[in-house]
């Protein structure tokens, strides 16, 4: 059973099926946002902060836009971005911690302080910096995020391959003359895959709500371009007077997060052969069959006895 | 020190910011605004209504509003016990002039030519030309007598001769004043002492008013207006006070360099709409021109004078060239929400009659650095007058205050008007210049006022005496904790 | 606790059959399996490596994973532990029961320290206070024979040599006087003076306590040695029993009498026929007063594990490097692939020096050695299907090699190991220990290497499968002339491969010569003792010469 | 080992001088003027003259090589320089800050690895079978827990616990010395808006982890002498799971140091990183410069304690 089997055989059980079909669903909410939007997402009416209605399904905000129409057109922002940052704070983060925490040289030590020099970076310095640089846009978002956040899968990787690089198996390979990326990124990656996949839910989740804090700076989505994270930033204002703004805006970005999260465990499950044999309800112990005869044995035996 | 404890009368104060290092004659914003006038008294002072009356100057000779003499009251101490006599007065004001010191008041007071002090209680100043408005500007707590020797120093003494002495400070938590018995009104102050709590957070200050673990707060949050009012135990005290407006790039480049655009944008734009979306609907629409209703010069045509007309806006850009709009970069920043939203609602409204417009909404130094640079064709700004003269207006429409007037904007008349406003010594002389100049900017238009923002301190209903001052005098109004007191 | 009278069946397996829930559906690997053991009594349980053996045992306390399942019933003193409560289970094991399991390697948890280990597993059962369960340990690693106990008592597991680990083990399982002891190979790792020791150990705590004794080996000396009653396995199925006399003079099964008619036996077998003599002269691997430290903790100096040895390995020529458990046998062979560190002298492959080598010409030479690990539990990548894991080095040095004539490749490799070509995607935790230790030398012997450093290659396997490798061996180095480090402490099999002898001891080398003269004639006493500690494969003589021993020995 | 820190100790300061050169130049790479941000105040009107008279007055004027020279001289001497707006020393404001911010990192993170674990632990314990449920619950806790901003959480807590129930102080900092119950009270609200988050992320690594360690043969071991199953549990799966819970906390502490600036608005906690986003949006260079270079320095230390335990948890890893 190859791993990809195993996966798509994960993907039957209810709980990764119905992620599954969340996040199909998302993205082609994103890609048709336009098609589907009742409204447009940025015509402002007076009809401000308006409750739920037939007309406005999840309300609308202080400049009466539609709220609905808003979540649909930023959900391409935040997947976007989202995604792209973590596909890039991943790879990046994944490279250098694999390439720290297993070359114990120079190279070892300079890639982890490196890694070191961003962490300590406080976000907000950086992403000014990179925002005069560059400008703003998506691509930068997608640039300063995965920057800013792959750091942080470093160290996840560090850590385990400080352990796993000490394992027989990977000894082994290197005895079979593997080459340095091939033990790296077949032999030992492997391993650190769990600790990773969780990094990623967690940081789809920060992405989406950094892109509020980021917009702060001018440097996220610029309005009245709707996105989640914009939205929350707007609902906090609002939080107390009129929650459901930040209820709804922060409600997708949960369902989203948890959608990831219930496919990640999944994808762990289905890597790990020891894990992935098991199916959820398997019967403990196989009812015995009726027997009486027990084959005759010489219990007699007496005991040798040593001079 | 001490004192603070007890059963003594202490008010408990939501303070909108820290002021780490006090400098009286600077600008530092409202919160020092506030410590400054329970520390300090100046020559003259606002009332509660806002009206200029004497301080450490017990009475003044007013000479065609160019030569001042100005009577001390006898016995006048700082803190620290020392007397306070015209010589402190004298170097004040220097150092106020000296534009080296970045005093609040230069502009003011760069016009002073001589002052003289005959005896321990009496100051001449000279002006240069005559100044309507230098008492105004006097008026404001930065305008406070300090001890000579403290001036220029690089720590605070917090040293004054105002009705509360320095107790305590701990930065970012608390500043601790107490009653100063050696001051000139001293019988008419209730309080024992005030412990101001550093609160820079709008959430957590209003929390801490509704809450009642402070008895007052600077600024009550926009949303938190009804919460405070509908709240039996608290006072919403609110005026509107600074405005929202427009400025422009008035440089050739620009589209907006044409007043008829500039125009189109004025009967474009939705005040309301700004208002309900910046705001959260504390506010007042702003018409015209920006002199507050207490003013002796404000003129209801000239305040009204905007209406929202689509029609008339398509028509005078179509007359200025731009049947089909343009496109064009919004200014504004996205530090303050209010900058923002205002941005968002005017650039909704600008699309209606095809202007569309780019957004740039970095945060607040780069929005300065780039709104002085005239990096931009269309900016949202938003300001408070010094005092509710309307000498103010030079700040928003002439270079002299660049980066809050609109770039490239330097009309001949209208500097001229302003100054023969300033000289003129007689209200109705000066009344009929402001109309002129009203007529004139309005038809200008080189900036497009939206809305007055409401400003509200808010108070338990056991503080008596304390009040906000209206319009632009609201952040003066720690004069009234002199008088305020705790059932 | 009641103590069991002797002869009083302990524990009964009634029809035991196991089976596990693979991807594939659920997979019966064992049918019937019924046998005893009575108090003071051992029972051996024997067979082809894979049979069932091990999952047989594990079933006893419970502790298969949560895929199995089981059916059948086991009656310790009458009552039925598969039914039996959780919480009755748990008090049972390592009490009243205890496991030693085949692999000691993995069985240990890294992050303590043995002694820590074992004072918990005291702990479980009789209340003492961890100072007096440390040095409790501290006693019974001395009792299992490992020197300096106050020192190893502090050790982490990875710091312990195989067959330390393994002796560890045994002690943690007798540390609490169990009524039945399970060993599954306790020995493997053990050279034969160690070995006999242990053995003469577990019979005495036979004899003092009535212990009953589960005991599952492949090496028919230990059988003849220790047990009472030999249960025969293959391929699931119990096919023979019977009392250890009658077994081995008259087995009835073809199974069986092919099963010791496989035994090798020291000094009945010809010294083996020498592949011809490579001419270009530089040896295939050449030792220079090689020492090894390994690392001290904060500022103490390490341990000085290998002292001053020189070897020589002519071309096509096997080597073996005996000696005792802990003597530094594994490491110099991972010194000689690489994976630790020397200290001082020299160290040449092929004549050339792989540590001043470049890192494109290690790798190419690499590719002409390869090493089989001493545990192949830890030395299989557990998220690698074991047909990865053996094509391992065909992706790393024939990149040409298309897909499907790798797996043709995996498949005679596995066939040859005597496993079912099909097993492909199986995982190595999927595999009985003999099995794994099949994949490292399939993984091993895929690039036909020029030489091989096999650790312990054949410890884990029964005699008949053991024969097939050990052909296998012998077939490479008559066809391709390729030379060995053979490190192991089966001097049966030493004589049957090698043809030359390093006897090795606290790190130094002690003895060297051909096999023949140093086995038959060893100069050294550490020599003689070993020689004399192998078990030969019948009860009658082997029960003697333990007499004998255990004579000298009081 | 001993070696190892020094040489760690050494490259973090190496470490520190790329970081400081980096803020140096990124700030003079960032828009925004300090003099003028200081001169506009809240709306004020500053000249231009007064703003090139400041300008001066602050050395700003000066080539940048001698600003830079000027600053790594200051470093040099151990000062960080005084702050632009009103010539603070640096280094003062970072000590009265520090301590707040560590106090409130430290019980943060206290609570929430000591919940994070305990609640991960269980629902990966417990995840096949009848206490499947918990698991499940434990994942979308979790994934609300990560997902739900900190100011929301913030402001929930103050709203429930400070200004409706009034339980609790909904804002402020007691200095220890003045009132330790008060001091202890007015943590209580902000640590736990930190938690919210971190447990959810620790949860979630230590769930992962245990997972992953739950097959391996030394638990067999631990249960086939005797331990009980809670004993093997954390003797012999949690434990050897702590790895990368010890690397989520490390990253979430390290963040926390520049990082709480919300909640510290929200509660009105004056600490570190409410300073660094003043001088931020104030651009007041050396203030930015020295918290910068002080939490940079705190992470060198951070990640060396980080390192040393990692040997701990698995001594394998060792040097
Ligand atoms: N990582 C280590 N740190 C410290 N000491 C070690 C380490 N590994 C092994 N040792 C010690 O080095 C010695 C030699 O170990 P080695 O594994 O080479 O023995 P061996 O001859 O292979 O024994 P066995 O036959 O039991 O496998 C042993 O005493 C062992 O305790
Ligand atoms: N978890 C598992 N899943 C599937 N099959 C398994 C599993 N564990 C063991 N097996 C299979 O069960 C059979 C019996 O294994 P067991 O370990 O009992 O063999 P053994 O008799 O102990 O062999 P050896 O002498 O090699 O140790 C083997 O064929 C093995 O492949
Ligand atoms: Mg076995
Ligand atoms: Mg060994």
């Amino acid at each position: 059973m190859t791993p990809l089997n195993s996966l798509l055989r994960q993907l039957r059980r209810p709980g990764p099926a119905a992620a599954a079909i969340f996040l199909v669903l998302l993205v082609l909410v994103a890609l048709l946002a336009d098609v589907i939007a009742p409204y447009s997402s940025i015509a402002q009416s007076s009809e401000r902060l308006a409750g739920p209605s037939a007309a406005h399904w999840l309300g609308t905000d202080q400049f009466g836009r539609d709220t609905l129409s808003r979540l649909i057109v930023g959900s391409r922002v935040d997947l976007l971005v989202s995604v792209g940052a973590t596909a890039v704070a991943t790879v990046l983060g994944v490279v250098v911690g694999l390439v720290g925490g297993s070359s114990r040289g120079l190279v070892g030590l300079l890639s982890m302080r490196a890694v070191e020099v961003i962490l300590a970076f406080p976000p907000i310095v950086f992403a000014l910096l990179i925002v005069t640089l560059f400008g703003q846009g998506e691509f930068t978002m997608i640039a300063t995020m995965g920057i800013l956040f792959a750091p942080a899968f470093a160290r996840v990787v560090y850590g385990e391959v400080l352990t796993i690089r000490n394992l027989e198996y990977v000894q082994a390979s290197e005895v079979i003359g593997s080459r340095r990326t091939r033990i790296l990124f077949r032999v030992i990656l492997p391993g650190v895959i769990p600790p990773v996949l969780v990094q990623v839910s967690l940081t789809l989740a920060s992405t989406m709500l950094l892109s509020a804090g980021l917009s702060f700076l001018g440097l996220g989505v610029v309005p009245p371009t709707p996105s989640w994270g914009s939205m929350i930033g707007e609902g906090q204002a609002l939080m107390l007077t009129s929650p459901l703004l930040l209820f709804v805006s922060s409600g997708v970005i949960v369902a989203t997060i948890l959608a990831f999260s219930v496919l990640a465990d999944a994808t762990e499950r289905g890597l790990d052969p020891r894990r992935r044999a098991r199916s959820p309800r398997a019967p403990r112990s196989r009812p015995t069959p009726p027997r009486t005869q027990v084959i005759p044995l010489n219990v007699q035996k007496k005991m040798e006895t040593m001079p | 020190a001490g004192g603070t404890d007890g059963g003594d009368d202490v008010l408990l104060y939501g303070l909108d910011s820290d002021v780490p290092n006090l400098v009286t004659p600077q600008n530092q914003g409202s919160a020092s605004m506030i410590l400054n006038a329970a520390l300090h008294r100046g020559l003259v002072q606002y009332d509660a209504e806002g009206q200029i009356v004497p301080a450490l100057a017990e009475s003044w000779d007013d000479e065609g509003s160019q030569s001042f003499t100005f009577h001390l009251r006898d016995d006048l101490t700082f803190h620290d016990g020392s007397e306070l006599t015209s010589e402190d007065v004298k170097a004040t004001l220097e150092y106020i002039a000296d534009q080296d010191n970045s005093a609040k008041l230069y502009a003011a007071a760069s016009g002073i030519s001589s002052i003289e002090t005959p005896d321990d209680t009496t100051v001449e100043v000279e002006l240069a030309a005559p100044d309507a408005a230098f008492l105004s500007f006097l008026a404001d707590v930065s305008g406070a007598i300090l001890p000579s020797e403290s001036l220029g120093q690089d720590e605070p003494t917090y040293v004054g001769a105002g009705p509360f002495q320095y107790v305590s400070y701990e930065q970012g938590s608390s500043f601790v004043v107490e009653a100063f018995d050696g001051f000139y009104g001293a019988d008419d102050v209730q309080l024992d002492g005030i412990e101001f709590q550093i609160m820079a957070d709008q959430t957590a200050r209003d929390n801490a008013l509704l809450s009642g673990s402070v008895d007052a707060v600077s600024f009550v949050g926009w949303n938190s207006y009804d919460q405070v009012e509908q709240n039996d135990s608290l006072v919403l005290d609110r005026t509107e006070g600074p405005f929202m407006y427009l400025v422009f790039n008035t440089t050739e480049d620009s589209p907006f360099s044409d007043p008829l655009v500039r125009q189109a944008v004025a009967y474009a734009v939705d005040r309301q709409g700004v208002i309900d979306s910046a705001l959260a609907g504390q506010g007042e629409p702003l018409n015209g021109m920006p002199i507050p209703e207490n003013s002796d010069y404000y003129d209801e045509q000239y305040a009204d004078y905007y209406e929202q007309d689509l029609d008339k806006a398509r028509e005078l850009l179509a007359e200025a060239g731009y049947p089909d709009g343009f496109t064009a970069r919004m200014l504004s920043s996205s530090q303050y929400d209010f900058h923002e939203n205002t941005a968002v609602s005017v650039q909704a409204d600008l699309s209606e009659i095809g202007i569309e417009l780019e957004m740039n909404l970095p945060d607040w130094p780069t929005r300065l650095e780039l709104g002085a640079a005239g990096d931009y064709d269309i900016a949202v700004y938003g300001t408070s007058g010094l005092t509710n003269d309307p000498a103010f207006l030079s700040e928003i429409l002439t270079p002299s205050g660049s980066q809050n007037a609109s770039y490239g904007y330097d009309d001949p008349k209208v500097a001229e008007l302003l100054a023969a406003g300033r000289a003129a010594t007689d209200t109705a002389e000066r009344q009929a210049v402001y109309d002129e100049l009203s007529e004139y900017v309005l038809e200008q238009a080189p900036i497009v006022t939206l809305a007055w923002r409401a400003q509200a301190f808010g108070y338990s209903v056991d503080v008596t005496g304390f009040s906000n001052i209206p319009g632009f005098l609201t952040f003066d109004s720690g004069y009234t904790l002199a008088n305020t007191g705790l059932k | 606790m009641s103590a069991p009278t002797p002869g009083e069946p302990l524990l009964v397996a009634d029809a035991v059959g196991i089976s596990f829930e693979t991807p594939d559906g659920v997979v019966d690997v064992t049918r019937d399996i019924s046998f005893e053991v009575g108090a003071g009594e051992t029972a051996a349980l024997v067979g082809e490596s894979g049979s069932g053996k091990t999952v047989t045992a594990m079933s006893v306390l419970d502790l298969l994973p949560a895929t199995a399942g089981r059916s059948g019933a086991m009656r310790y003193l009458g009552e039925d532990l598969f039914t039996a409560p959780a919480e009755r289970i748990r008090r049972l094991r390592g009490g009243e029961i205890s496991m030693i399991f085949q692999e000691p390697m993995t069985a240990f948890n890294p992050v303590y320290t043995v002694g820590r280990q074992i004072s918990d597993a005291i702990r479980a059962h009789r209340p003492m206070s961890r100072a007096a369960a440390l040095t409790e340990a501290t006693r019974l690693l001395a009792d299992v024979g490992i020197p300096e106990p106050a020192r190893r008592v502090r050790s982490y597991p990875h710091q312990l040599s195989g067959g330390q680990r393994q002796r560890a083990m045994i002690a943690m399982a007798i540390a609490n006087d169990p009524d039945l002891l399970i060993a599954d190979e306790p020995t493997t790792a053990l050279d034969v003076t160690v070995q006999a020791e242990i053995l003469a150990l577990l019979r005495r705590l036979q004899k003092e306590r009535g212990m009953g004794i589960l005991l599952i080996t492949h090496d028919m000396g230990v059988v003849a040695e220790m047990a009472d009653r030999v249960v025969v396995m293959e391929k699931g199925d119990v096919v023979e029993q019977a009392g250890v006399f009658e077994l081995f003079a008259a087995p009835t099964q073809p199974y069986t009498q092919a099963l010791l008619a496989a035994v090798p036996r020291a000094g009945s077998v010809a010294a083996p026929e020498r592949a011809p003599q490579a001419t270009d002269g530089a040896p295939a691997l050449e030792l220079q007063g090689l020492s090894v430290r390994y690392p001290g903790s904060f500022l103490k100096k390490g341990f000085l594990a290998v002292e001053d040895v020189s070897l020589t390995i002519p071309q096509g020529e096997v080597l073996a490097l005996v000696g005792e458990s802990g003597s530094g046998k594994s490491t110099i062979g991972k010194a000689v692939v690489g994976l630790v560190p020397t200290e001082g002298g020299e160290l040449r492959i092929a004549g050339k020096d792989v540590r001043k080598t470049s890192a494109g010409q290690r790798r190419e030479l690499r590719r002409s050695f390869a090493m089989v690990f001493q545990d192949p539990a830890s030395s299989l990548n557990p998220r690698q299907s074991i047909g990865e894991s053996i094509m391992e080095p065909f992706v790393v040095h024939r990149p040409e090699m298309g897909r499907a004539e790798r797996n043709t490749r995996v498949s005679e490799l596995l066939e040859r190991v005597e496993l079912p070509s099909a097993w492909h995607s199986r995982y190595p935790h999927e595999l009985s220990g003999g099995q794994r230790q099949r994949i490292g030398i399939a993984r091993a012997l895929a690039l036909e290497p020029a030489l091989l450093i096999a650790d312990e290659p054949t410890s884990a396997l029964d005699v008949s499968v053991q024969a097939a490798v050990l052909e296998l061996f012998r077939t490479l180095q008559r066809e391709l002339g390729f030379s060995c480090l053979f490190i192991s402490h089966d001097l049966a099999v030493v004589e049957l491969l090698a043809s030359e002898v390093a006897v090795l001891r606290a790190g130094r080398l002690v003895e060297q010569g051909a096999t023949a003269s140093v086995l038959r004639a060893p100069r050294e006493e550490y020599t003689r003792r070993l020689v004399e500690a192998a078990p030969v494969p019948d009860p009658v003589l082997q029960r003697e010469r333990a007499a004998k021993r255990l004579a000298v020995g009081n | 080992m001993a070696l190892n820190i020094l040489r760690r100790l050494l490259a973090g300061v190496v470490l520190l001088f790329v970081v400081a050169t980096v803020v140096f130049v990124a700030l003079q790479l960032v828009p925004g003027d300090p003099a003028r941000t200081i001169l506009t105040g809240t709306g004020a009107t500053p000249t231009e003259e007064a703003v090139q008279a400041l300008r001066d007055e602050l050395g700003l004027n000066l080539p940048l090589w001698q600003q830079y020279a000027a600053f790594l001289g200051q470093l040099a001497t151990g000062s960080l320089g005084e702050s632009l707006q009103n010539g603070q020393p640096v280094l003062d404001l970072v000590a009265q800050r520090l301590p707040r911010t560590l106090i409130l990192i430290l019980t943060s993170t206290v609570v929430s690895v000591l919940l994070g674990v305990l609640i991960g632990a269980t629902a990966a314990r417990f995840s096949a079978g009848r206490g499947a449920w918990w698991d499940r619950v434990v994942l979308a806790a979790t994934s609300v827990g990560v997902a739900v901003p900190s100011f929301v959480a913030a402001v929930l807590l103050v709203y429930a616990f400070g200004v409706q129930l009034q339980w609790l102080p909904s804002g402020g900092f007691v200095p220890f010395e003045r009132n330790p119950a008060g001091f202890f009270q007015s943590l209580i609200l902000p640590t736990a808006a930190l938690a919210v988050g971190f447990t959810g992320t620790v949860a979630r690594m230590t769930r992962s982890s245990v997972l992953g360690v739950g097959n391996q043969d030394w638990v067999r071991t631990g249960r086939a002498v005797g331990l009980r199953e809670r004993t093997v549990f954390l003797r012999h799966v949690l434990r050897n799971s702590l790895s990368p819970v010890l690397t989520v906390t490390g990253l979430q502490m390290g963040a926390m140091l520049g990082g709480t600036v919300i909640i510290e608005r929200v509660f009105n906690y004056p600490g570190l990183s409410g300073l660094l986003i003043d001088a931020v949006t104030q651009r007041d260079y050396p203030i930015v410069q020295g918290v910068v270079l002080v939490i940079a320095a705190l992470f060198v230390v951070l990640n060396i304690v980080v390192d040393i335990a990692y040997g701990f948890l698995d001594p394998r890893g060792r040097n």
